[in-house]
């Protein structure tokens, strides 16, 4: 097997590592479609302009499809091919279509993998996301242009403070991984706040790879958290270990396997009592939505996958949205940007001297304010669902 | 309850299936303390869907459309004109709808389209291998940093005062925990990048030098002597590209010699969205493809010899090496991918020229018509389809001047540099193939009123 | 030239082996006289979807939108909330890029869902066939006349003076050229029908007699008693439905005897779109189906065993029985069939029934609060979403008064029956689910200033 | 084989006449999808409804799913089952993409069948046709606030009219056999007009059945046309058959297999000048725009299907459009209802006695306006080509 992961017909040689892939099962979906590189070509295009050298009523400038003769460029134009394959409208819809069908998904059926925490997309999602308020606004518009878009995300924010019964919630983590990494700078920055350096987070061997991943990240040395003969926390274990070096344990509750963690409050409770601060890893918290609040468990952060608990499209790995629901402890640490009120306008703090409740942010973690696109397809679900429907939904999820 | 598939009945048969007598009795390991019983305070019930699209109209026109007005915001995201084909496909729900391509027999569409646009990427770039994307540029860049300290086992990284500052706000917040050091600076409203004060900054312990190109101001520079600095020390050199349209004019920073090439991919394939989801575009030499952070899609040959694709070179990420992977980076921006891959293929390098083209050249009428009013200077001797004014006032106030007069006229620099005097009256003016020359008259006239 | 897969090269190419020197010897038939030599005068080049996306987007404005303003029209085309999902499924290309179906191994697809469709149809309507649409409920009613015809071998119909006037002429067009003789009358401001009038008109020479329910001022009447009549003289009975949601919440004809029901689709999953593409329903009795028009889609079992759907009793249709059959429609409605179909698989009996009751709980409303303005006054005794004011002003220019005031205030029947005194001052006000109470406010408050 | 054509278990009998039908060829593209009765049920629903006690946000009147108390129904009220299968959202999102699944279709590739007519659907035209000021406009509103929309029917007009170069366009024909009966009674009320009753219509046995079906429709009896060796219209043995009983000539160009007739204008004259008039099919007129205009080989009306000439989707059967040219001598009897200007205004003239131009027209053939939402799609295709782009069109059909 050769593994040629730069391109087509890159020289690259067969690549030795690449040999531990296999491909497994059945190929019963798979239709050959040839690469875009074998139906393009470079000269082949779907995309007309306006070369008309009379100005058309879209307004076009003139002839200006060829590098303009005095153009300001730096002398760098680029001279040499590119190597980008073109293709005309139909064969780029056929092709994509094509390839489309060699994909399984929740539209087909129920999905073999991720099935309890992968949910139906609904299309009014799709709708409401591309409005034009929400679709063709600018991330750096001025303030006083984008009101709409800070409510949405203000009142994403109140539902998922109130679902789980935190203190603050910080909305610009892309993803699952993302917010795990803020929750982690929460509390890193709280601690060092104190002038507490611990270096250590505690996690369990089953967590999910991002957990440890995201602590390496976020500067920690990783260990295992023991875990008794059920599989679950091994309480006794814990709080052997726990002690001034441990700055946080990481629990994925429910944990993968859809189970609630019933010593968490003791869990929580151990780690507070020897210093450390409890993150927990929601990805599914989708089944006790509405029947528990991770608030009343003594949880410090949580960060909440829009795209497995509030039905944002999973798109074949991304894009996600991972907002972290925080404890009054972490809040002034939260990242930038977030959206505060003032003289019942929305406003949008960027800058790390402003706003009140924040002070103490540790930094930016994104160019811009987090996934927009997300935050109006999950508020129209949870407005869709509603408090009565997200409590059915955990209790179908369980049910299943 | 449109969503649920299940009924009361099937709930009640699925409970006696299971052995239960109520619901709540599933919950049993939630000690009675910590359940909630009875509704959360404050949250109202379902809706309709009407009732609900009705909402979220309400809140979507509170806020002024892009399109609906002259237009000239860029600093990182970008108006293009996306081919309606284009969301169209990515909305087939086997696209929109599928998982995580763990599974490659049920997942070739997507693994095939990765491979695809890994291709494109990296002949954008000028690089022999991308990866499956990231979650935005400024992610993608803090990600470049860390990967040329791994590759250099230096921490000390050079960044160019032209460099986007929210994402050198990124890379310095995720620095202060890895304990990475790194060198900044803020631009100067010059002709001038800091090409030259960058080559003098390198030294024995630099890992990388971060260059953009264009830069915040919009300026152009040659990469290749900065390059040349960077590998005479043994370090990397990191390019960002936040308009990735630029490269179908101008020179890729592969060709010139950047060693990682990262940037937003946004301009392509995806609209404005308030600022995400984005997609992150990750480039770099095949040499150092094992220390590069992300998903890869890889072609291969099963038993029957026929093609195929498959993620590879797993062992990097996250979900086998935990914590000593390349990074944490699971969920990345899979669907931003596919429309970039989709716009890409519909432009093709012909198209792709001809936009990179047409947007140059409204830059260049925009600049000429702007920089004529009294008072108001170019900053920029080069610029692709962005560039820097500045203005006889400070541009802050005067930016929401010209949006009491309809027109949504650049970021300001005071905007992006709070505080910083010198930049105060500094505009960054984009100007895409969206904007008619009717746009650039009313932005003429509106900012020679403001400025007056 | 975005559309087309062929490039230059391709054509030269395929001229070479064609073995054509030029394009124009391929149009040698065309004598050389009429052939056109250069371009037609007055026309336009390419433009690029930008620009063509700009100057629909431009003509669009130009129009007062429903959705914006409180909204009161109905007369045959109804504004109901259409769920996002529906207009997802159709733009599917496999459903709006297929051919008609006559190949069922590539079309199982649209067969099986036009089989569903006649079954929803069907039961919508009491009746025990429905075929696979026709253009729209107006030319639904003249073949259902002109069938009328062929099953009693007579030709003169009895048309109620409460069908939509412009059914009426459709059929009065038609019968002018078919010899078919119509009789037709027009509505009175009274809260009866005309049913009695339509029983004793009936005699041993009428094929049928048709009656819209509910009819054009809103007013519900029992069909039965009409049935009997019709029955009783050897004629048909044709129902025209024009609000399906009504028959949610009322018996339907089938139920009280009605032969051949027919009517427009458009409520169920169609958008207004200016009145058209909308989608015809016609449904019959067995016994008749040999001389329905149009498509009809069957369930199969193959030789295998195997269930499947087939295009059957095709020897009705044009494409077999050329001048002898049925009707000559041939492409109808396919999609907008689809359309229906989801919207109506996503009520159900039991969303059915509730949204027919949000309508008619609504319409009570309105009917109360708008009778209430002094000099106005309530026309209907029954009435399901529709029902029909009488001003104390011509109607027509109030309508136009309303725009001003910013509301879509219901159809004049001036509008309708131009130059008819005794109905200038009636209005047919429809309320939908989508109406909301301050849209019900709104028009009380407008309409009362301008019936002053 | 069973036909069961009424619906799912309805008790209809093996159909006689249906066992003449045969499933044809493989079936390799079936997976066997279950019928929506078999998966639905009449308690499920995909669709909420606003029952709140309170009044909602949305305005909600109260409490109002069941019928009303004090209902005004006539007593009529639906007691007995519907029997009408629901399906939550996901069940139906499952359904119809599974069964889509089962379709060939244009976006998968070239078409067995029809495809010299049938072609790519550009997504910009179904964009263009849900812009709100389109979508979302009832038929009935008053003219001055619809002006936008009677714009386009008139710019489309105009196109058609130009490229055909003929006389005036009705645009209400709902498809193709529509038109095909809009051009025929144009004809048939231009000949009673000048009291000419005449009885047969002339058609080619190679014509599409529409052709005689129509013809029949609209009250006239239809005979062949003899065909030469060639397959073509033999214009001596035609001339032979032209008399005083032939109110008109139905040809097909260019004719199915793509091939124009050479002898068109040699037939009108000889149509003509036996006082007959001359309907020419254009189902095929795609391969000719741009290259021929119909209107100089003298024939009377003609009809275009916009859902095979200029892009608008097939649908698996409809919806289509038929707009039929026609000639200065059958433009006053074309149907209501029509666009005028008056004073730089678009005018909608529905009423018989109205209008200028068409003051013995034949009447209503449609409850509106015709297909508008077919009139955007084409619309915008025929921008987008342009004239250049469409004669281009009609080279590679001709080519292919
Ligand atoms: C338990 C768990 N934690 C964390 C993650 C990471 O989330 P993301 O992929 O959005 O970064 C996932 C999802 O893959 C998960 O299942
Ligand atoms: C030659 C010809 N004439 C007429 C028609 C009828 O057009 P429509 O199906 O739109 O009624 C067709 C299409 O089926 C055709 O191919």
């Amino acid at each position: 097997m050769t593994v040629n992961a730069s391109g087509w017909r890159a020289s690259a040689p067969a690549n030795a590592e690449g040999q531990a892939q296999t491909v497994t099962g059945n190929r019963a979906l798979m239709l050959e479609e040839p690469l875009l590189f074998e139906i393009g070509s470079v000269d082949q295009t779907g995309v007309d302009f306006d070369d008309h050298s009379a100005p058309t009523q879209a307004g076009a400038v003139g002839a200006e499809l060829r590098p303009p003769p005095e153009h300001r460029l730096a002398g760098l134009v680029r001279n040499r091919p590119i190597g980008l394959a073109g293709l005309s409208e139909p064969e780029a819809v056929r092709h994509y279509t094509r390839l489309s069908r060699q994909n399984y998904a929740i539209d087909l059926g129920l999905f073999p993998l991720g099935s309890c925490t992968m949910k139906h997309n609904p299309r009014l999602n799709e709708k409401v996301a591309r409005m034009p308020g929400f679709a063709d606004v600018h991330p750096l518009q001025p303030q006083e242009t984008v009101q709409g878009a800070l409510e949405v995300i203000d009142q994403l924010a109140v539902w998922l403070i109130k679902l789980t019964g935190m203190h603050g919630v910080a909305m610009s983590p892309k993803a699952g991984a993302h917010g795990e990494l803020c929750g982690l700078l929460c509390i890193r920055a709280a601690l060092e706040a104190r002038g507490d350096k611990r270096e250590v987070v505690l996690v369990p061997e089953s967590a999910h790879g991002t957990n440890p991943a995201t602590a390496a990240f976020a500067g920690y040395r990783v260990e295992n958290i023991p875990a008794n003969a059920a599989g679950r926390v091994d309480l006794e274990a814990l709080k052997a270990r726990l002690g001034p070096d441990v700055a946080a344990v990481m629990i994925t509750n429910p944990n993968t396997c859809g189970l609630f963690e019933p010593e968490m409050k003791a869990i929580s409770d151990a780690v507070h009592a020897a210093g450390g601060l409890v993150y927990c890893d929601g990805a599914n918290f989708n089944a006790i939505v509405g029947k528990v609040r991770p608030g009343d468990l003594g949880i410090d952060a949580m960060h909440i996958n829009l795209h497995k608990t509030f039905s944002t499209p999973h798109g074949g790995g991304g894009p996600g949205s991972g907002p972290v629901v925080v404890s009054k402890a972490l809040a002034p640490f939260a990242p930038l940007p977030f959206i505060d009120r003032r003289d019942g306008d929305f406003l949008l703090v960027e800058e790390e001297s402003a706003g009140d409740h924040h002070g103490q942010t540790f930094g930016r973690m994104t160019a811009f304010h987090g996934q927009m696109g997300m935050f109006t397809r999950a508020l129209a679900y949870i407005l869709s669902h509603g408090a009565d429907g997200l409590k059915q939904v955990a209790e179908d999820a369980v049910l299943n | 309850m449109r969503y649920l598939p299940l009924s009361d009945a099937d709930r009640v048969e699925m409970l006696c299936v299971v052995g239960a007598g109520s619901i709540d009795e599933l919950f049993r390991d939630v000690p009675a303390e910590a359940r909630l019983n009875g509704p959360i305070h404050g949250l109202p019930n379902h809706q309709s869907e009407l009732a609900v699209e009705r909402h979220m109209a309400r809140l979507s026109r509170k806020n002024m459309v892009a399109g609906d007005v002259p237009f000239f915001l860029g600093c990182g995201a970008y108006r293009h004109h996306i081919p309606a084909s284009v969301d169209h496909l990515i909305q087939r729900g086997e696209y929109l709808t599928s998982y995580t391509p763990y599974q490659p027999e049920i997942a070739q569409g997507t693994l095939q389209m990765l491979f695809e646009f890994q291709t494109q990427v990296a002949r954008l770039y000028g690089c022999e291998v991308a990866n499956a994307s990231m979650y935005d540029g400024s992610t993608a860049m803090w990600e470049a940093i860390l990967m040329a300290h791994r590759v250099t086992r230096r921490n000390k990284a050079v960044i160019s005062s032209g460099v986007h500052p929210h994402y050198v706000s990124v890379a310095t917040t995720m620095a202060k925990f890895t304990g990475d050091a790194l060198a900044t600076a803020q631009p100067e409203l010059t002709t001038d990048t800091d090409a030259a004060a960058l080559i003098e900054s390198i030294d024995g312990d630099t890992s990388a030098v971060v260059v953009q190109y264009p830069d915040i101001l919009g300026r152009i520079t040659d990469l290749t002597p900065i390059a040349e600095a960077a590998h005479a020390a043994g370090a990397l050199l990191i390019a960002v590209v936040t308009e990735p349209v630029a490269l179908g004019l101008i020179k890729s920073p592969g060709e010139m010699g950047a060693d990682i090439v990262v940037g937003e991919g946004q301009s392509i394939g995806v609209g404005l969205q308030f600022g995400g989801p984005y997609v992150g575009l990750f480039a770099t030499r095949e040499k150092f493809v094992r220390q590069m952070p992300g998903r890869l899609a890889g072609e291969t040959v099963d038993a029957e010899g026929k093609r195929g694709f498959v993620l590879t070179l797993s062992t990097r990420e996250q979900h086998i090496r935990r914590e000593k992977a390349t990074s944490n980076i699971c969920t990345n921006s899979g669907l931003c991918a596919l429309a970039f891959s989709i716009h890409m293929s519909l432009l093709g390098e012909k198209g792709l020229r001809q936009l990179a083209s047409l947007n140059h050249a409204r830059a260049c009428e925009a600049a000429k018509r702007l920089s004529g009013i009294p008072g108001v200077t170019l900053v920029n001797d080069s610029f692709f389809n962005e560039f820097t004014l500045k203005l006889p006032v400070e541009a802050r106030p005067a930016v929401h001047a010209l949006v009491e007069k309809g027109v949504l006229g650049g970021v300001s620099l005071g905007r992006l540099y709070p505080g910083v005097d010198a930049l105060a009256n500094g505009l960054v003016v984009a100007v895409t193939e969206t904007v008619t020359a009717e746009d650039i008259a009313a932005f003429e006239a509106a900012l020679g009123e403001v400025v007056q």
